[in-house]
């Protein structure tokens, strides 16, 4: 067994992302063809052979539910410890509409984080977009003994808000946030590697004090009390995603080949759930340049710089160029879309023309018919 | 527990006519059709029909079939009152081993699993043939023809039936003869090799055929004659469907190139999947200069090359300025820059390098045919694979 | 695939179950050693080989999450289908709070009904205490021709509120309802085959009158309009459990032989979650009379007319009779009590002494330490 | 993927010294203590030390172990990149599959499923021992001894180790010598044939060894000595904890008693948990006429006679009346009223009817034994079974 323990932050909402998360919260989004953005936080874990792990939801987590079911695509169904789905449950008053910060989240099951057997406990975002490697974070946090490893990125970000400031040890001196300098220190990614009776002390005083945020509240009193914390620097590619244009560019960076890499590095594969089983077929006439195309589909048109995710039907003389084609979406023949993000099972008419701008790509919600 | 049917898939021959692609896998296990080993034909349409206890008999390099199949999930054969079973030779007490000496042999040896089940019907499958059957619709005509024994049939040329198992049928129309690869066929019906067989009476002709030392254990050969010598009912099942044989370089390429074709076997009907076990891949990347017209591509490729007429399976490259014609990839492989492969199966792993040539297109010669690279073989920069060569790992050229 | 889908109601609150069910629904109320009530409803759809099944929750639903999992436990982790659950969603408002019927818990999730790939559905009480032969209930529907057949049973019950009146070719004219006259007609056991376009009828028809209760509003409609119902009777025991009086008099049912094997029969096993897998130990002094034990006990004191879940450990000397110890219970040595339902993980100290009465059992809390 | 370290489990033998309880499965799947089968032991070990890939090397009746393991799921061994694997004996391509003739032939004809998972260390098991191991310590040992080989030893009296394999250590700590049931003992450290080599290393020994016409294929007769011979460094991990061997019939009877004390092994630590496949069956019931003391009852149970002293394994009936005393009752067994069973071990689904006496106390008399009834037996109305008795399923008295 690990002597980590994982939680995972899938209450997001952003209201940002309109139509996308109505239904599902940023956790569950689609992404990239056969994923969701949990997908990378779940897989991270399994990499490092945490297996044992909760996943805070709020609401609209039917989506999340499905997706993960008992976990078992990430080797998370287990006889003893595994997944857990964790609902709000444990306040005074049942509680509606979402969370207040991380804080909150974590008090509103604080009797499960009470119950963890393992003495250390790995906190990640559900919405991040990063191959985090933990176990190089983990062996970096025991090597240097501090209480707190925040996962920071001294590369390119977006979406994100908060920055560690760095001594000459290393160590954590001050934190940026939100409204803060954001060109000084490193990008927290959010991702902590905490000590468990840390945890529930700051938990316990942000609850005391009525405070609900982590970083602008319990992580600014731990720095001040002298706390100690430590940074691991991830490198590569790294995305929060919490609107519609950082999930158009997220895709779309997708199609480059080594930003590419640095999301799905052989020896950190990400899994999901498992679909039907069939490769795709591109016809007579497919012209396909410039695209990702997951299983499943059968390709007659031509398609530039686009997203195909599985189950989609693209047919003759239609020309898909930009776009982002989500689970199970059919277009007709002789159709012209360019800048789309097309959310599942969504139904085109034939000859049907639609274009968004990279600015502003026009997005269709589920199920809809066009 | 009593069932109506279950199943024995006889997976045991080493397919020893695939050559360099059944050197370390049993045939079962060989990929197909993109996203697909063979032995997923016969599990889905288990699962499919509904019949959800599937005993695998076989002896040959068992290890990878048997990590394949598991416990039968991606089939949704994970049940806890059935489930996919592999059955390798075993030793009873104060016995040698012996290994299966026939396919009737075969079933004989696990009288003692089927009993387990207590069913009412066996379905005896291949694991080498490529179908969608709904064995529940040729259990429902066995059971209304109170059949001893129904055979899938299919109608062929009469050239085609003088090298193949021929069902002769009398007015009533059940069979009243069974022969082998006859010079004057009386019949256009070829058995499919799909039997289903009353148990008890199977059961019956399995131990008189075991104590029977002129037999050769083999159901076409010994159970089904006896069976019609002794007046049973034997019931032709007649399939219109998609059905190949894969048990050549010839017909598995041929097979292959079935598939690009949805009119012959559509792979993409929601409500008869084919499953399998894959790994999880991104979906494919198709580069600014590749071109892929009429071909199957898997998640996890990269192409950057000219695609034809071809299937790739997982995680297969194509580098650009490399050409893939009316060729089956399998997992892994990568053809390097400017490599050409044409009319050719390329085992798993197997890496062209840059400017090799390996296979051609026909030439009308006698001696013309696919060209056959083993797993894990690697071809030299720059190296020319004739037409019909068959390549073993570790005699890499 | 079964023609039929399962769909489980679990969504009740019963306030009169006190501390019982603060943090769960009825339907994951622990019972008879090792099962949570639901394990009925989901083993008798399993038995008739129904494995896509949604379970209807509203609210506290944590256990039941963790209950349940991937649907495991009954062959209900699928890659097609199997068990989906079910919060409530596809609401105009989000909603917090409980349903006020099962017509309107069956139209917060009407997407999902309306997605059902079968033509036929079976709707049970997650709540039921009843080993129920579905296969021989879908048989009979299948013969009848009705539209729907309803689960009565012409035994004695209790927890149940509805009668049907049955013609004399056995289809239902008529149906008391809750205040109705509960001396005629068969019991119902809300359960029902029901084809999916009849279903979704009675859902629409209530939606747009603004009606939520199935039986006081959609089944009287339907039965006016001439819809025909059969009737499949059930032999055996059955209980529906809304308060702690029942919860008790079904739980000591359970010491009856007769009763126990009409719950749980050899042909249509109960299936529930899997826990740790050691026997239970009865010590040198342990007197152990007309009892239930689940394994992984360590019984050392004397015990008469109890029930014991897994996990528990009962000191020598100490007395226990007529009473509910669920799991992980310890009770120290010397000890004495009597109707006493003791919920999970409680801690009893040497020498206690605790008397309920049977008309009054005494409740101890989860976690309580006495 | 390279893994530190993976477990072979030799779960080949028939298990012979247990005469009728071995007579349909394989000495793995023996049921013991209640709840378990023999081979819960060293798989929930393996699960509890972190090792989650495991090959159980078996040729006797397969079947029961393979659907008993399954994915290794009640194990939480079922993990993507490892897992539990069964490998029985198979046929490589254009050979005749052979049988294993000896425990380091078995490693040995699966040299390439080890290689498979790259392992740094091979721990090897076997399937007849109940004890509770932390291998990861026994792992830190041999990694800190730079061992080629360590053997987990216990220490025993002068008199038992006379009849076992006993390490004789030197003033540096490492093993200098291996005797075999040795007349006049140098040591008191016993082997209890649980191994880790170094893979590297091994497998040299393994491929030398095949090769060597005059050898026995055994690692206590070959492997080991050859290792000494050549100066290997062979590091005695020192064991104190409870340990049996149950390969006869009064060790299996001995070891299911231990049971009964939670001093000599705790089977309800939570964090060493054995685990294991078991139907989902209701609470024991124990009636208004029962007396019930000093045992181990199992769910599905139905207790309304006398027990003392005995292991009562699930589902297992003991009626008004009867009597069942230093007893190991298997899966299923039923003791109707007014039956007696003592000092014996009921197989699975044994059904003794009323009156009948199965057993003895110990009189003093060399004859005397623990009496044993194969599963499926029953046993007549009236008929008494005197002690040391084995019967056999067939042949019923």
């Amino acid at each position: 067994m690990s002597k980590y323990h994982g939680i995972i932050f899938a209450y997001s909402d952003a209201p940002e992302l309109g139509d996308l998360t109505r239904e599902r919260t940023v956790a569950s989004l689609p992404f990239c063809g056969r994923y969701r953005l949990i997908d990378f936080a779940l897989s991270s874990m399994k990499n490092a052979g945490i297996t044992d792990v909760g996943v805070i939801m709020a609401r609209d987590y039917q989506s999340l539910l499905d997706h993960i079911g008992g976990g078992k695509d990430w080797d998370m169904s287990r006889r003893s410890g595994g997944l857990r789905m964790l609902p709000p449950f444990g306040l005074p008053h049942a509680h509606s509409g979402n969370y207040g910060g991380t804080i909150e989240a974590l008090n509103a099951v604080a009797p499960y984080i009470r119950d963890i057997p393992q003495d250390h406990i790995v906190l990640m975002l559900g919405s991040l977009l990063a191959n985090i490697d933990l176990s190089a974070a983990i062996a970096q946090h025991e090597a240097g003994g501090a209480e707190i490893t925040a996962i920071c990125s001294d590369g390119p970000t977006f979406g994100l808000n908060h920055h560690y400031l760095v001594d000459a040890d290393g160590l954590v001196n001050g934190i940026h946030l939100y409204r803060g300098d954001s060109t000084k220190g490193l990008k927290s990614l959010e991702g902590y590697i905490v000590h468990k009776e840390v945890l529930l002390r700051m938990m316990d005083e942000a609850a005391a004090r009525n405070h609900y945020a982590f970083h602008r509240h319990a992580m600014l009193s731990f720095l001040e009390d002298g706390g100690k914390m430590d940074v691991y620097r991830h490198n590569g590619y790294v995305g929060a995603i919490r609107n519609i244009d950082q999930y158009y560019r997220a895709s779309m960076d997708m199609l480059d080949s080594e930003k590419r890499k640095q999301i799905f590095p052989a020896e950190r594969p990400v899994r999901t759930k498992t679909h039907e089983e069939v490769s795709s077929y591109l016809g007579e006439q497919a012209v396909v340049k410039n695209c990702l195309i997951a299983d499943n589909c059968i390709i007659e048109g031509e398609i530039e710089n686009c997203i195909v995710f599985s189950g989609c039907r693209i047919g003759a003389g239609t020309k898909l160029k930009n776009s982002i084609i989500m689970r199970g979406v059919t277009v007709g023949e002789g159709a012209e879309l360019s800048y789309v993000i097309s959310d599942k099972y969504a139904r085109f008419s034939d000859n049907t023309r639609l274009n968004g701008s990279p600015k502003l790509p026009m997005v269709v919600p589920k199920n809809a018919s066009i | 527990m009593k069932k109506s049917c279950i199943a024995m898939l006889l997976a045991g021959g080493q397919g020893s006519r695939l050559y360099a692609l059944t050197q370390d896998v049993a045939k079962p296990s060989v990929p197909f059709g993109g996203k697909y080993r063979i032995i997923d034909f016969p599990l889905s349409n288990c699962a499919n029909s509904g019949i959800d206890t599937v005993g695998v008999l076989t002896q040959y390099r068992p290890l990878q079939l048997n990590s394949y199949i598991g416990t039968g999930q991606p089939w949704d054969l994970d049940v806890s009152d059935g489930g996919v079973f592999i059955l390798p030779p075993y030793q009873k007490q104060d016995e040698k081993g012996s290994w299966f000496t026939g396919t009737a042999n075969a079933i004989y040896q696990n009288i003692a699993f089927i009993e387990n089940y207590n069913p009412e019907n066996v379905l005896i499958l291949s694991g080498d043939h490529i179908y969608k059957m709904d064995y529940a619709d040729m259990l429902r005509e066995h059971l209304a023809h109170d059949a001893a024994l129904t055979i899938s049939v299919q109608q062929v040329s009469m050239e085609e039936a003088t090298r193949m198992g021929m069902m002769n049928v009398g007015e009533d129309g059940y069979v009243y003869e069974f022969e082998e690869k006859p010079k004057h066929p009386k019949s256009d019906l070829a058995s499919m090799g799909v039997y289903i067989f009353n148990w008890e009476k199977l059961r019956a002709y399995l131990i008189a055929d075991e104590n029977n030392p002129n037999s050769h254990k083999d159901f076409g050969k010994d159970i089904i004659p006896a069976m019609l010598n002794n007046g049973e009912k034997l019931w032709p099942y007649r399939f219109d469907g998609y059905w190949r044989d894969v048990g050549t370089i010839t017909s598995l390429w041929d097979a292959n190139m079935d598939m690009l074709s949805t009119t012959l076997i559509n792979l993409y009907d929601p409500s008869w999947p084919i499953s399998s076990r894959s790994p999880v891949l991104p979906p494919s990347y198709t580069g600014e200069d590749a071109k892929v017209v009429h071909s199957i591509v898997t998640e996890g490729c990269e192409i950057d090359g000219h695609v034809e007429n071809s299937v790739l399976s997982a995680s297969v490259t194509v580098e650009r300025g490399a050409k893939v014609v009316y060729s089956v990839l399998m997992p892994g492989a990568v053809v390097k820059a400017g490599a050409t492969v044409e009319y050719a199966i390329i085992g798993e792993n197997v890496v062209i390098e840059p400017g090799a040539v390996v296979g051609s297109a026909p030439d009308g010669t006698d001696g013309w045919g696919v060209t056959t690279c083993g797993p894990n073989v690697s071809i030299a920069a720059g190296k020319v694979i004739p037409a019909g060569a068959m390549i073993y790992s570790g005699e890499e050229g």
